[in-house]
């Protein structure tokens, strides 16, 4: 069977959520490999969840927020933003692909932009194949 | 002084049947190898700057060139994790197997005497007070210990005062086997049966000579040896003092002013036995761990209430303190304490645990 | 070699809601293998570690009396707040039927050999009345009450809906071999019983001190208050009891965490005179 | 560069004056150690005290960490070398201290060592600049001839590696934490008590040392200190494992350097680059 | 342990076509703590929420699952289901298997596998799901309405007839808008001025409505309840407390500005009012335009008036209000169609925009009414050339809805007129209002010449000599399949409606989204087209989308009743899904009263922690995020709950 990339999402309530629930509204299809965690703002995503999202098994996290101005709190996502720009710096020099933590603004009437970047990142992933990095070995967590 | 109040190891050898070998230090490779053929082996093995006892898998990895180790071996009998019972959460409940204590025989090699003095300390807490540890018998019963000389020509680490405690550079109680090096060569002495019976049973070993035995005994006499620090203290009485100190806060938070509360200096300590327990899972499944803690630490006393007996550095400090050189004495009868110099030695910001004892004696 | 660390299994038998705020509850639990219930020989003041794997221990008092057979009783409240009370919430969710495990007994006991023959006086404050709920029973059963001179019972809460056992504090009133001293901070339209703090009931009650031992068991401030009380009235520190409180693990002396000097309160305790606390340090 | 003696002459000189005149009622700097190559952190209180006081190339503890435990308006005197100072600066600017409760003396050195190897500590540890960015008496000469060399410089081996080889490097090193918490407890930057490790709602790592939970625990940590990292070298120097955790902290104040064009602890009025966005940040530091 | 009921929802076919319900049921009923799970055809229907409330009492419920559609949809609706059930209702956990799972694949296997994931993920969460109490708010019962035209008059006059206090808030000098331009009104032609300015009026009578013109929103904060509004009065230079609205400064001025109410064909005075019916009826300055402004003399308004109102002096001033509940109704613009040069506008004088035409026709135009081109001529053949930029996806993809029927109007109107030729040039005919297709069959009998066919240029360059001195407008006539050259005097645009220039800031000021073109977004395109995500801020009329007038009457109607609804309480509740501060964990960083776009975190420096106003909270989560002792719990979504939904999300 194919290598199934297992995604985890976080998105905004206002914007990634509503543009994904849109995307769903127009009958867009996508690759089903997104598991979406709906939090109130971008901003409410404190990086450990990214690494903890990664140790679970993750392939790849796909946080979406909205474009930066237009967030529902006024500034959330341009603090969002520095915090998930430091978070992809910290995976990348601890040596996970960065290719596989995605940031990406998907506003409330981007149904479509959501579908394509569900698609291609779920292509992406499976080209680099299961991410071994952070993953926690499910039976083997003990320690000499 | 813990020497004067005998061990709880009471299978000492008698002298007639001394088991007494040696062995080139060129071949310690073989004996590493045959001593591995029995058994999980932990000894000395460098890695970067520092040595540490690390279970043998290469035999090559063993070194007796050291001083001493950052961490002492007591993770051998009391490692820093272990699982007591695993489990997995299901729609009827838990289901839950407690794990098998079952350790195999093994052999830690080139302990040094302060440590070896520790297993003892350790044994009269986990093993006495009318409840026995399962895990810590279940290892020690199991276990050889090597004891290995300090080099007498090496001056010891300015840290060091494990004569304030009454050890010495050779000293081979808490020993099964004791080990001096003489030039290129290895001696080693049958301390306990478990020692010698050890030492019988290794074919790599040659006999050791009359003259051997002359330098061994000479080596390990108590008066002979580096002298580390030292200051004049009894158990009781530096109990009594600490007790009498308690009060004392100020005289306490100058001693520790600079702690910076970290957990380094019960870590690296041979005597330090504190451990939490708690419950680990992920994806339903998971075990009920013990591990190291630190009473340096501000949530080891931290009440779900939110009290805390001991919120303040000085106080865990002293309480560490007490512990050492005073409750254990009036619980246990000895000192805590085997003076090895790690915690000092690895203090962040070097604070002296002998500094503070004298301080404390001297009031 | 039976391992101290291993729970031994039991069944939640029946669930009682104690308070009006709903975060006291008392579980009786059944053992699960009729072996463990013999090897669980405990007294009254004993405590066990209460194990829900996946959430941990939590080291609560005997509720239930050796009297009592076929089950064992702990009264637990609920700790609400954003650092902790994992357990005591876990321990709330759960229904009759639910296996869990117990670990115990654990600690000393209330002094039952040195009360005999004593009159006892029983303080006790909101829900830590627990263990001495156990000492009630256990005094009052038949075959012992002959051994136990005067018992006098002064338990507080803040409200009347704050009281635990109730059904049982009513029995007890009616009984002519205890006296019972039920009181409240501060009464409501329900209540008809005594309205005060316990240490001036304490002090109106006035127990005599001839002969007589005051097992206390409370919250911090009621101790602080009610200890004087008891020196007045001319008890001694040897005559005055009390349980403390720490953070355990091991529940068995070995984890190291809740000592108070050269004790530890899970294994030389937690029951301790006040003359035995005098010569421990105040770290608790 | 002003001899090291001649420094702790000066540094005895402004204590005792400042301590006696009463301008502070602390003095942060050295005392002896158990011998002279591990000098302790000491807090002289009085004029009498000041004859503890000792400064040499072991004196390498950052003492900007004790700032924090001090009572507000507490007048306090602290002796820092530059990287010192930007952890004061840092904290000034996170409010945990005020800068007109401080009188900062600084020491302009370079060829400090740790008290642990004897070894001479560069930039390959340590930020390696020579003056205190910030002070109000300067305990020698400023020195103008610091030498070259960035305090990334040391980066680049690492950089260069690829993913896999980076991992497998990290792997190994947060692997061996014993989480005896040395690092958090000596970083001046570290003021949580409890710390998010401690925790129980939620536990952010398993309690018990795990490797997982290692790795949850530093890179956690190091988003922590993220533009706050002012690259003492300190939990390095108290990791009893030896994991060069000053690596990463190093990359991350590299990277906000870079992306927000700002270093920590150079300018009081600095608001912290994690608390704060800029009109100049764009998508492109999420590429 | 919790005791979780799961409901799964087939919605019609809508989930069950794609995800295999009764598998996913199942699935759900083997996790631990499920004690029931079910699956119905309609969930939300009444059995379905009688199913779910009776299962809460059967099976004694604390937690309930409810996989369907988004919770954007139903959540409040299942909240209050559990509620009257009488668990808290914020034991509620929505899994969206609907728009973000069935919806959009055809796999049957894929979507059930990614169902059961979100199934498991919202287990772990719900177990950990904590009661909340909604906190409650004074509400105050004022609301301000944004934008002057019909729309917002519409929305201010019903609001003031409720008893409720409005501020009409009105950037231009007067109220009136777009629809005070026009002359005629379709379908029915009744002119526009007649219907609109008593509307005007009643909203300068009524003692309930206090208009700001010439006023724009500064700086909204607050939230649903409590809008705390700074409004900038720009200067009028006329003091209007003092003018007696003579006009007397307004003939004597001899400044020239343009009059932006004629669409800049003609000039307007420096003092003015825009057109003779403005309200209010008093004269403003036009800074740029006044003689005295640019050259420091002339005052001769000053001198006229009698009231001593002019008052050069006079600077900006700012205005704070308070009001529960906002309406904005901003309008739209003209698309500019200068840029699409192929069709000519300010190249060649006889290209005109809509807007222009519909001041030739008004009798108080520049005009006075009568249809004469730019260079005095009147017009014998007219092109009106629809959808300029709309329905183009290089432009505006959306059709602008309005153009048919107003260059309907124009072509009556034309030919009514000037009697000369009049060509319609449209890609489809749309009228679908009340009494439109009629307009158009009426129309159609009026001799006015259709054709099919998108304009695609008009140019004054021509080989035939016929044509000379004509606009030659070139077509591809779709129904004749030819392509057509059709020359003309005059041209008439009808250009798309398009946000305003400024929506964008607009958006930022009331926290609103915008669509793709930067038209305000509704909360939901069909159950809630008024509301928006901002909580208490309405939209209604053309900067919603284009619409024409009837519809933005009847939304200003709407938005009236929706902002009633909130006013109308004494006191609100709100979301409870707060931050609150582990006084026990906080290490005073303050990072989060640094980061809170609210202000909601106050360092309480004696304590040395931070603590949260409630009141001010929105709970985005910000602060919990940038704490670093994870000190700050976000109720409903903690970190422990986040966390144990990833890990149910990754198990499987």
């Amino acid at each position: 069977m194919d290598f199934e990339p297992k995604i985890l999402g976080i998105a905004c309530n206002w914007c990634t959520y509503t543009g994904a629930d849109l995307a769903g509204t127009t009958r867009l299809k996508y690759p089903q490999n997104v598991r979406t965690v709906r939090v109130m703002c971008s901003s409410r995503i404190n990086p450990s969840f990214i690494i903890r999202a990664f140790q679970l098994g993750a392939d790849g996290v796909l946080v979406g927020g909205c474009h930066p101005g237009d967030c529902h709190y006024g500034t959330g996502n341009l603090y969002a933003r520095r915090k998930l720009a430091i978070t992809k710096k910290i995976l990348e020099f601890a040596g996970m692909d960065q290719k596989r933590f995605r940031v990406e603004w998907i506003s409330a009437s981007e149904g479509n932009k959501y579908a394509e970047i569900v698609e291609e990142f779920t292509r992406d992933l499976k080209a680099l194949g299961p991410q071994n990095t952070f993953r926690i070995e499910k039976d083997s967590r003990e320690r000499i | 002084m813990i020497g004067s109040k005998g061990s709880l190891n009471a299978d000492h050898c008698e002298k007639e049947k001394v088991v007494f070998k040696k062995i080139t230090l060129e071949k310690l490779g073989d004996l590493v190898s045959a001593l591995k053929e029995k058994g999980p082996l932990y000894a000395p093995v460098r890695d970067g700057k520092a040595v540490n006892f690390q279970k043998i898998t290469k035999t090559a990895d063993v070194t007796l060139d050291f001083y001493n180790t950052v961490f002492s071996p007591k993770f051998v009998f009391f490692p820093q994790t272990e699982d007591l019972i695993r489990y997995t959460l299901q729609k009827e409940g838990a289901q839950a197997e407690p794990v098998p204590i079952a350790a195999s025989p093994s052999v830690i090699l080139g302990v040094r005497p302060c440590d070896a003095k520790s297993f003892e300390i350790m044994d009269r807490h986990f093993l006495g007070a009318g409840i026995i540890d399962p895990y810590w018998k279940n290892r020690r019963d199991n276990t050889v210990v090597i004891g290995y000389a300090f080099d007498p020509a090496a001056p010891p680490d300015p840290a060091d005062f494990y004569n304030t405690v009454g050890i010495h550079a050779a000293d081979t109680e808490g020993s099964d086997v004791f080990m001096v090096r003489k030039d290129g060569e290895l001696l080693l002495k049958g301390i306990t049966k478990k020692g010698e019976s050890l030492l019988k049973g290794l074919a790599v070993l040659d006999a050791a000579s009359a003259q051997d035995e002359a330098f061994f005994d000479e080596t390990i006499r108590k008066d002979r040896g580096v002298k580390t620090r030292f200051t004049e203290i009894t158990d009781t009485a530096i109990a009594a003092k600490l007790v009498g100190s308690f009060e004392k806060q100020e005289i306490w938070e100058e001693m520790t002013a600079s702690c910076i509360g970290c957990g380094t200096c019960t870590f690296v300590c041979p005597t330090c036995y504190c451990f939490d327990i708690n419950d680990e899972t992920l994806f339903r499944k998971g075990a009920r761990k013990r591990f190291w803690d630190a009473c340096m630490f501000t949530d080891f006393t931290l009440e779900a209430s939110g009290h805390n007996p001991r919120p303040r550095i000085f106080q865990r400090y002293r309480q560490k303190v007490c512990h050492k050189y005073s409750y254990h004495v009036t619980k246990y009868g000895c000192i805590s304490c085997v003076g090895c110099g790690r915690c000092t030695r690895s203090c962040p910001v070097n604070i002296d645990i002998f500094s503070i004892v004298e301080k404390v004696a001297n009031l | 070699m039976q391992n101290p660390y291993i729970p031994m299994p039991v069944e939640v038998v029946n669930i009682v809601t104690e308070v009006d705020t709903n975060d006291i509850k008392t579980f009786r639990f059944a053992f699960v293998n009729k072996e463990d219930e013999e090897r669980f020989q405990y007294l009254p003041g004993q405590f066990a570690e209460l194990s829900i794997l996946g959430k941990g221990e939590s080291p609560i008092g005997i509720a239930s009396s050796p009297t009592q057979k076929g089950y064992i009783e702990f009264t637990v409240q609920r700790v609400a707040n954003l650092s902790g009370g994992i357990v005591t919430a876990a321990l709330h969710d759960l229904e009759v039927g639910a296996r869990m495990g117990v670990r115990g007994p654990l600690g000393n006991s209330w002094p039952i050999e040195y009360l005999e023959g004593k009159n006892v006086v029983v303080v006790g404050g909101g829900f830590a009345f627990t263990t001495l709920r156990s000492l009630i029973h256990y005094m009052l059963k038949e075959e012992n009450r002959s051994r136990f001179g005067d018992i006098n019972v002064i338990y507080g809460a803040r409200t009347p809906g704050l009281l635990c056992y109730k059904e049982e504090l009513a029995a007890w009133e009616k009984r002519k071999d205890i006296r019972m001293h039920v009181t409240v901070d501060k009464r409501d339209e329900t209540w008809t019983g005594r309205e005060g703090f316990v240490p001036t009931v304490c002090r109106e009650i006035a127990p005599s001190a001839e002969n007589s031992v005051a097992v206390i068991c409370g919250p911090p401030v009621m101790i602080r208050f009610t200890l004087p009380v008891f020196f007045e009235l001319g008890f001694s520190k040897e005559n005055i009891y009390t349980s403390l409180e720490m953070r355990m693990k091991c529940g068995i002396g070995k984890c190291g965490r809740c000592n108070v000097g050269e004790k530890y309160v899970c294994k030389d305790g937690p029951v301790f005179s006040l003359a035995e606390l005098d010569t421990l340090t105040r770290e608790y | 560069m002003t001899n090291i003696k001649q420094i702790e002459e000066n540094l005895k000189r402004e204590a005792k004056r400042l301590l006696e005149s009463k301008e502070v009622s602390v003095v942060l700097a050295y005392a002896r150690g158990y011998d002279e190559h591990h000098p302790l952190p000491y807090a002289a209180r009085t004029a009498g005290e000041v004859g503890n006081l000792i400064f040499n190339e072991y004196c390498t503890y950052n003492l900007a960490r004790y700032l924090t435990k001090y009572p507000p308006k507490t007048k306090i005197a602290i002796a820092v070398k530059a990287a010192d100072s930007r952890a004061v600066v840092q904290l000034i600017q996170e409010e945990k201290v005020k800068k007109e409760d401080l009188v900062i003396l600084g020491i302009p050195f370079i060829g400090m060592k740790d008290p642990k190897t004897g070894e001479e500590i560069d930039q390959k540890t340590t930020c390696h600049m020579a003056n205190p960015v910030l002070y109000d008496i300067l305990l020698g000469e400023e020195i103008r001839d610091a030498g070259a060399g960035s305090p990334y410089d040391v980066l680049a081996e690492l950089e260069a590696m690829d993913q896999a080889a980076r991992w497998s490097f990290w792997e190994k090193e947060f692997s061996k934490c014993i989480r005896c918490f040395a690092c958090r407890k000596a970083c001046p930057m570290c003021y949580c008590d409890p710390c998010f490790m401690d925790a129980s709602r939620p536990r952010w790592a398993d309690k018990s040392p795990t490797a997982d939970g290692n790795l949850m625990y530093h890179l956690t940590r190091f988003y922590h200190l993220a533009g706050r990292c002012i690259d003492c070298g300190e939990c390095s120097r108290a990791c009893p494992m030896d994991i060069p955790l000053h690596l990463f902290h190093k990359k991350m104040a590299k990277e906000c350097e870079t992306m927000f064009g700002q270093a920590a602890g150079m300018k009081i009025d600095d608001k912290p680059v994690m608390v704060n966005y800029g009109n100049q940040d764009s998508d492109e530091m999420l590429k | 342990m919790s005791r979780i009921g799961v409901f799964v929802c087939h919605c019609g076919l809508n989930i069950a076509k794609t995800v295999r319900v009764s598998e996913l049921a199942e699935f759900a009923g083997t996790l631990p703590d499920v004690v029931v799970a079910a699956d119905y055809k309609f969930m939300c229907s009444t059995p379905g929420q009688e199913l779910i409330q009776n299962d809460i009492k059967k099976y004694n419920l604390d937690r309930v699952i409810v996989a369907a559609c988004s919770p954007l949809m139903h959540e409040k609706t299942f909240r209050k289901v559990i509620a009257n059930a009488g668990l808290n209702q914020y034991l509620l956990s929505i899994v969206n298997v609907r728009e973000q799972d069935a919806w959009v694949t055809d796999s049957e296997d894929e979507a059930t596998a990614k169902a059961k994931a979100l199934i498991n993920g919202a287990v772990y969460r719900a177990r950990l799901l904590q009661p909340l109490t909604a906190r409650f708010i004074d509400v105050n019962s004022d609301v301000m309405v944004v934008g002057g035209g019909i729309t917002g008059i519409q929305a201010a006059l019903e609001l003031a007839e409720t008893g409720k206090k409005v501020y009409l808030v009105e950037r231009n000098s007067t109220i009136g808008g777009h629809m005070a331009q026009f002359d005629k009104t379709f379908p029915t032609l009744d002119c526009s001025a007649c219907i609109l300015t008593p509307k005007m009026d009643a909203v300068l009578q009524n003692p309930r409505i206090e208009l700001m013109t010439y006023c724009e929103v500064e700086e909204v904060k607050g939230f649903v309840g409590n809008f705390d509004v700074k409004i900038r009065q720009k200067a009028r230079y006329v003091d209007h407390s003092k003018c007696n609205a003579c006009l007397a400064c307004t003939e004597k001025c001899p400044g020239r500005g343009t009059s932006e109410w004629d669409e800049g064909l003609v000039k307007r005075k420096a003092i003015y009012i825009p057109f003779p019916q403005a309200v209010p009826q008093k004269p403003v300055i036009d800074r740029n335009a006044c003689t005295y402004f640019k050259k420091g003399k002339c005052r001769l308004c000053e001198k006229a008036c009698g009231q001593s109102a002019i008052a050069f002096d006079q600077e900006d001033t700012f205005r704070e209000i308070k009001v529960g509940a906002v309406i904005v109704a901003t309008g739209y613009d003209l698309m500019d169609t200068k840029p699409l040069v192929q069709y000519g506008y300010g190249k060649y004088p006889g290209v005109y925009h809509a807007l222009e035409i519909e001041r030739l026709f008004n009798s108080a135009g520049p005009t006075g009414g009568k249809v004469v081109m730019r260079d005095g001529r009147e017009p014998q053949s007219i092109a009106i050339l629809h959808c300029i930029g709309s329905r183009d996806k290089n432009h505006c993809e959306y059709c602008s809805r309005v153009c048919c029927m107003y260059s309907l109007k124009f072509a009556h109107l034309l030919k009514e007129k000037t009697h000369g030729d009049v060509y319609q040039l449209y890609i489809d005919m749309r009228a679908p209002g009340k009494g439109y297709e009629e307009f158009y069959n009426r129309l159609v009998e009026e001799d006015v010449k259709f054709i099919r066919g998108k304009a695609a240029r008009v140019t004054d360059k021509t080989d035939n000599p016929d044509f000379a001195g004509k606009l030659v407008v070139e077509v591809d006539d779709t129904l004749t399949g030819r392509f057509a050259t059709i020359p003309v005097d005059m041209v008439v645009l009808s250009p798309a409606m398009k946000p305003r220039t400024d929506a964008k800031e607009m958006a930022r000021l009331f926290n609103l989204s915008t669509d793709k073109y930067g038209f305000f977004m509704e909360k939901h395109p069909k159950l809630a087209p008024l509301s928006t995500m901002t909580e208490g801020v309405f939209i209604a009329g053309a900067c919603q989308g284009p619409k024409d007038i009837p519809d933005s009457v009847a939304q200003g109607t709407g938005a009236a009743a929706e902002a009633l609804t909130i006013v109308v309480k004494d006191r609100l509740e709100l979301e409870a899904a707060t931050a609150i501060v582990n006084p026990a964990s906080c290490c005073g960083c303050q990072s989060c009263v640094r980061v809170c776009p609210y202000g909601a975190p106050v360092f309480n420096r004696e304590k040395n922690v931070s603590e949260i106003n409630e009141a001010l909270c929105k709970g985005c989560g910000l602060c919990a995020a940038s704490c670093p002792a994870s000190a700050i719990f976000t109720r409903h979504f903690t970190n422990d709950q986040v966390m144990a939904e990833m890990e149910g999300l990754m198990e499987f």
